[in-house]
């Protein structure tokens, strides 16, 4: 009896510091976008939503800065999505356990360790120099694609791998292909664990700017850009720019571009957690 | 229909090659610039000498003080993240309502979504002196407010996946778990966590990766001072730091002191292959099957 | 200085790009700004990859025009022959270095140049702790250094000017690439002694107290001065103010929005460059620096591969 | 109802999957240390039903019952009452073998590691007579380190059995435990039933009738979520009242 | 070997799962439109054979086999058989229900629409007429759109049931597909294969005697990965040639 009553007195505990530990992540967040919000809501208006940059700290505006994130977000899904998800499949469904599949699967966790600083030391070698994008919208979602590929590929893995055996057994019994049985069944049944894994992703490349300064996204941008090949700057590099600023209007205008910032990876992780909980509303194995 | 299924594996198998090809292509990079490096610069004294001072006027090349700084903050980044993050985990799955755990999962990954160079000022601005309040001896820069606000921001990484690792663990066996009269602490540690642990190891790779290859917030909080040291409380450097501090100051490239950054880019290579290469072998190890 | 009545003046079109200093940039940015209303259909874009970065593109021909806080090195000046890049530079700006302590220190009233090298020369590493060790009236507690990352030019300017060598200097200091980390650094530290450009101490005045130096010297101005617009601008506050430049390329310079724009830069960088915090050259110094432009762009023939330097 | 002493007792139980209605105002009541089987035609509500005496259903989102369940005349869906003490009172064999993926041995000893049992000689113990009770030791004991999940079907089934009567529960609920089973093994758990229900209350779930008749002493028969006759088995397999279970047990359903 | 041209055939056949030898050298002849029963103690190989004839023991590692399997005379290890069309011809039902995540109406048109076919009217057609042969369109039709998953143990299988027979293939495996059936619904599975025959050659494994008896013409019983006995179903449990099938079927084996 005295053995039950600890094990419920741990299960207790534990659930104690379980709401403890869930709790300190979101007060560190309450914290967070309550220092961001104090500081930077005021300076949010329509002028500094639709202004293109300035010296001012109270006449710039972020418009190109967020046409250019929203460029770079669309451009570096589009190519980065259909590329890690096939390589997830092909590493998941296809590779038999050879050396090749092996030195794949080492490779690709290497991958997801290389600092992004040295995906922008790659991109401004390949993209800019020897394919001559210049420092390009596609350079940028080309960079940052292979920053965040890794990322996409494990993760469809992941969920990829939950879906039971019993399932593509049903599927191959009824004399469905192999890649039949992949795309009715088992990308149906995983894409919520796939969105999960691009969401994660794309937001680490929205928040990202070490790489695309390496390859030479740009501060003052005074256009918003209307075609891949044309010059932008992003939401990331602006704030890095204002809050090395000595002024303290511009530390303002980096609290207000985060706010934005955040709102956009908001809106994606909306859109994405509502389809993920739709998903797993349909699923139960 | 032969054909095209043909088309497609190749087409996938293009898309897992590309992967090398990436790898190719950084190696590459890095290696033909440390080259030269190696070239006016011995390897034993890269690997051995205790001083990093490449960009003064008295020049040491040893990669050591760099390597234990990294080091340094990933792990308190770790030791912040895999016990608050797994716990999130369990808790979510195993004693959360399903309302609770819909909200809360996505609330906490947008920790991770929160640009790093934010996270950089909060570690400087309100972690360290809210630590240096019971910490006197704290200096200003340190690997321990910037490695705790790392642990922090990937804190989601290990919590989410870990979730969805663990919610991927056939309902059958949680029914048997407590079936038997677990707690739900027992089924969790005895039964999900083991039966997730290959899911669960893969959030913890993907985390250290992070920490390992995260920037900002050490260069903003964690000072830019190599030294040997695994001492949290005074200001190291990282590779990452050195490497951006580099690569956007105003060194002109070419020289030795910018060759700098692809040696040491290329010991964080070789670093983080390393470890995935020994959590690779105990995710093997340790991975179990289901049907 | 806004003077201009809005309306732009010029139906010049074409694109500039410039890239480099991220100190030299918020000058750029604020010309670039102000050119914008004078020939709306010019896109001029503006990077910060770091000096050295920007030289890099600039001596590959990849930009116009490169920002930059220390002259070009011969490095970079043999890439730039090798792409047949020729090139003119001209300094547009002064930043003054400005030595801070924290505002309780109550002993420092002044410093001069020689204790500024006994404190930061590469022999003071692990020796110099107190500061007791560099006044003996000054107390007994320990010294905490705070300064650029010695990849900066401004890091550069300060060691050549203190030191005497570029580059030289103790490495037990705590750097920061961001000036905006070291204000924060030494305005919580009461030990604290730290330098970094000007804009970034007159931004936070009451967080800081500035440290008169002395160089003594009294040709260019007698005992400690405080650094300001003034003291900068008649060379009293040396050696600690170090020239801004900006490099033009001379293909760049054919094209007639880029020599549009440049002069546009010369002409309004006495205002601009105060405005956003730096210290404008002398009246004369741009005249010259307008006439030398004018001599590349008419000299320079475009198949010209010789650069031309001051 | 009567006033006899049940060791498992429901009293007009209704329980609802969401708006769907599983269970219809059940009352029954089973004898200690006796066995009392389920029948029904597929979707009648057995499981559901079965799995209120543990609580196992608290699990499914939506799940609700009203009226009460008694074991030992204490109400199991009370307040005070701790789910894991009665789980250990109340174990239980699943229709599908569910075994943990771990060790043959780590599987059948997992109920008393959680106690705290930890003293190696009761473990092996208890690990062989439990497997020896599921007819699984002769088949298993050079392999008690290998992976459960590496047996057949029909072993991992049996060996589910000897974990849930490791803990020596008092009430040992079975949902169709033989269903994955061959004749032979089928006949052992039957025979080990037998011998259990001196000890045991023992409830199980089946689909062959002839197994019910065989091991139970008591039938229920449910049907559509209403338990639509409750009597010894031999009566209600002989004699029955109601024509729904004469039509079920010949075979004449629709 | 005698020369009749049987349906299915195995000749010589051995398999191994990496080192362990699961099936020994079996030599069978399945004849067409007949029934065949596959029984034998559990972990003695028959889901192993039984996966050899449409080569779902393909996907697992380390798996191999030695021999010939012959449909209608052509070796179907054979470099230029297509595993997929193999399929559509020898359809499959599992021992646990696998339907997909999908409603009850995609369950059991997939396999035509993975063959191109998308007219409406042919679908609901088949779907219709599928579900009926299985016994559920009584209790589905008006929830065609309902989620397969929602059902119950039972009406699953009997869903995987119609989707294997959606597609007509000409032999149909079924392993144990009655197990998880409540009697009534395996009657009518019984009553299907009995009418099924006179189209299909049908295998099936059970570990339920009687079914085997009442539904097959031919009984193959396997021990230990041995074809021991293979005969007509009725010779075989009336007078057995081998001691241990003689053993099995009256129960008396250890
Ligand atoms: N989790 C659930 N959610 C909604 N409905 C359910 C759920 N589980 C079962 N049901 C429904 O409740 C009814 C009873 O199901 P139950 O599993 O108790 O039947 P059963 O008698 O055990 O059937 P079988 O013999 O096939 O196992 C069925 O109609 C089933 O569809
Ligand atoms: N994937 C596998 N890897 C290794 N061994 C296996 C595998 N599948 C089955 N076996 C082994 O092969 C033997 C035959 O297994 P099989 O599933 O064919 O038996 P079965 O006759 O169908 O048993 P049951 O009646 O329990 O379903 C068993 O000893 C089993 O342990
Ligand atoms: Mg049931
Ligand atoms: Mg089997």
């Amino acid at each position: 009896m005295t053995n039950s009553e600890s094990n419920r007195l741990k299960d207790k505990a534990f659930q104690v510091f379980g709401i403890f530990c869930t709790f300190i992540g979101l007060v560190v967040l309450a914290i967070f976008l309550f220092n961001i919000l104090k500081e930077g809501l005021t300076r949010i208006d329509w002028d500094f939503i639709m202004n293109l940059p300035s010296r001012r700290a109270r006449r710039t505006g972020i418009l190109t800065a967020w046409a250019g994130t929203l460029w770079i977000l669309v451009l570096t899904a589009i190519i980065a999505f259909p590329l890690g998800v096939g390589a997830g499949i092909y590493l998941e469904e296809y590779a038999r356990k050879t050396r090749l599949a092996n030195f794949l699967e080492i490779n690709i966790a290497n991958l997801a360790g290389v600092p992004s600083i040295i995906y922008g030391l790659l991109g401004l070698e390949i993209f800019v120099r020897q394919m001559h994008m210049g420092g390009s919208l596609l350079a940028g979602a080309c960079t940052l694609s292979l920053l965040i590929l890794p990322i996409i590929i494990v993760t469809t893995r992941e969920a990829i791998k939950a879906v039971p055996r019993s399932i593509r057994d049903g599927s191959f019994a009824l004399g469905a292909s192999k890649w039949q049985t992949i795309w009715n069944q088992v990308l149906p049944a995983s894409f919520g664990g796939i969105l999960t894994g691009i969401i994660l992703s794309l937001s680490r490349a929205v928040g990202e700017a070490a790489p695309l300064i390496v390859i030479g996204a740009l501060a003052y941008v005074p256009f918003t850009p209307a075609s891949p090949l044309d010059e932008f700057t992003v939401l990331p590099i602006q704030i890095f720019n204002w809050t090395s600023r000595p002024q303290a209007g511009f530390q303002t205008n980096a609290a207000a571009a985060i706010i934005v910032l955040l709102l956009i990876t908001f809106l994606l992780n909306g859109l994405a957690v509502y389809l993920r909980n739709r998903q797993q509303k349909k699923i139960k194995w | 229909m032969r054909v095209s299924e043909k088309i497609i594996e190749g087409l996938l198998w293009l898309s897992a090659v590309i992967t090398i090809l990436i790898t190719i292509g950084i190696v590459w990079v890095l290696l033909s610039e440390s080259v030269s490096f190696f070239r006016e610069v011995s390897i034993v004294e890269f690997l051995t000498d205790r001083q990093w001072t490449p960009l003064f006027a008295v020049k040491k090349f040893g990669i050591m003080p760099l390597v234990a700084g990294t080091f340094l903050t990933t792990a308190i980044a770790i030791a912040v993240a895999l016990p608050i993050g797994l716990t999130i985990a369990i808790y979510l799955n195993e004693y959360a309502h399903a309302r609770l755990k819909q909200t809360v999962k996505p609330l906490l990954e947008i920790l991770a979504t929160i640009p790093t160079v934010v996270y950089g000022f909060f570690a400087l601005t309100v972690v360290t002196p809210f630590l240096q309040s019971f910490i006197p001896k704290l200096a200003g820069f340190n690997a321990l407010s910037a490695g705790m606000v790392m642990g922090i921001m990937i804190i989601p990484m290990i919590s989410s996946l870990s979730e969805d690792a663990i919610s991927a663990v056939p309902k059958s066996l949680r029914e048997a778990a407590y079936g038997m009269g677990s707690t739900r602490l027992q089924t969790a540690f005895g039964v999900m966590v083991p039966a997730a642990s290959s899911g669960i190891m893969v959030s913890v790779i993907l985390a250290i990766s992070r920490a390992v290859g995260e920037t900002m917030i050490v260069a903003i909080a964690a000072g830019q001072q190599p030294r040997l040291t695994l001492n949290p409380l005074v200001p190291i450097e990282t590779i990452t730091t050195y490497i951006v501090q580099v690569s956007l100051g105003d060194v002109p490239h070419g020289s030795l002191e910018y060759k700098t950054i692809f040696a040491a880019g290329i010991t964080l290579f070789i670093f983080t292959f390393a470890l995935n290469n020994i959590s690779f072998w105990i995710k093997k190890k340790y991975q179990e099957k289901y049907d | 200085g806004d003077n201009r009545n809005g309306e732009g003046g010029s139906d010049m079109s074409g694109s500039i790009q410039i890239d480099g200093s991220s100190t030299v940039y918020p000058i750029t940015e604020a010309v670039a700004e102000e050119y914008r209303l004078e020939a709306p259909d010019v896109r001029v874009t503006v990077g910060v990859s770091g000096t050295g970065g920007g030289m890099q593109k600039f001596t590959r021909g990849d930009i116009d025009i490169a920002d930059a806080s220390r002259a070009m090195s011969p490095a970079e000046d043999n890439m730039a022959r090798e792409n047949g890049i020729s090139y003119v530079q001209l300094p547009v700006a002064y930043d003054g270095l400005t030595v801070v302590v924290n505002p309780e220190n109550d002993w420092v009233k002044d410093i001069t140049l020689a204790e500024l090298k006994k404190i930061w020369e590469p022999a003071a590493q692990g020796k110099i702790k107190k500061w007791n060790q560099i006044r003996p009236e000054w107390p007994d507690k320990e010294i905490h250094l705070y300064g650029p990352g010695v990849e900066s030019g401004t890091y550069d300017y300060f060691t050549e000017a203190v030191v005497g060598k570029s580059h030289s200097s103790r490495g037990d200091y705590t750097a920061s690439e961001d000036d905006n980390v070291l204000v924060q650094g030494v305005s919580t530290d009461p030990l604290a002694l730290g330098f970094f450009g000007f804009a970034y101490y007159e931004e936070n005045m009451n967080k800081l107290k500035p440290v008169p130096v002395d160089d003594q010297n009294d040709s260019n101005g007698k005992g400690a001065i405080l650094p300001s617009q003034e003291t900068v601008k008649d060379g009293s506050y040396a050696p600690l103010s170090r020239p801004l430049f900006i490099y033009v390329n001379s293909k760049a310079a054919q094209r007639p929005e880029v020599v549009d724009f440049v002069n546009f830069y010369l002409e309004n960088a006495p205002a601009l460059s105060e405005e956003v915090g730096y210290i404008p050259l002398p009246a004369e110094k741009y005249k010259e620096q307008q006439q030398k432009f004018d001599a590349f762009v008419k000299s320079d023939e475009p198949d010209s591969t010789t650069a031309k330097q001051e | 109802m009567s006033k006899k002493n049940y060791k498992l007792q429901a009293r007009d139980l209704n329980a609802y999957y969401g708006n769907f209605h599983a269970l219809k105002g059940i009352n029954i009541g089973m004898e200690e240390k006796a066995v009392t089987a389920f029948i029904g035609p597929s979707g009648c509500g057995k499981s559901t039903f079965l799995r209120t005496f543990n609580r196992m259903n608290d699990f499914i989102d939506g799940f609700r019952t009203e009226g009460d369940i008694l074991l030992d005349g204490k109400d199991i869906y009370d307040k005070n009452i701790r789910v894991d003490e009665l789980r250990k009172e109340v174990g239980m064999v699943f229709q599908k073998p569910n075994p943990f993926p771990k060790s043959i041995f780590e599987n059948v000893v997992y109920g008393l590691k959680i106690q705290g049992i930890k003293n190696k000689a009761v473990l092996e113990e208890t690990a062989e007579k439990s497997l020896r009770q599921a007819a699984l030791w002769e088949e298993v004991k050079d392999n008690l380190n290998k992976s459960a999940l590496a047996l057949s079907g029909g072993q991992q089934q049996r060996l589910c059995i000897a974990r849930a009567l490791a803990i020596s529960p008092s009430v040992l609920l079975m949902d169709e435990p033989a269903s994955a089973l061959d004749p032979i093994s089928s006949a052992k758990i039957e025979e080990l039933i037998y011998e259990l229900k001196h000890e045991y209350t023992i409830v199980i779930v089946t689909h062959n009738m002839q197994q019910a008749g065989r091991v139970s002493d008591y039938t229920a028969f449910f049907y559509i979520g209403e338990l639509v006759e409750f009597s010894k088995t031999r009566t209600l397999f002989t004699s029955p009242s109601d024509t729904r279970t004469q039509n079920y047990i010949t075979g004449r359903f629709g």
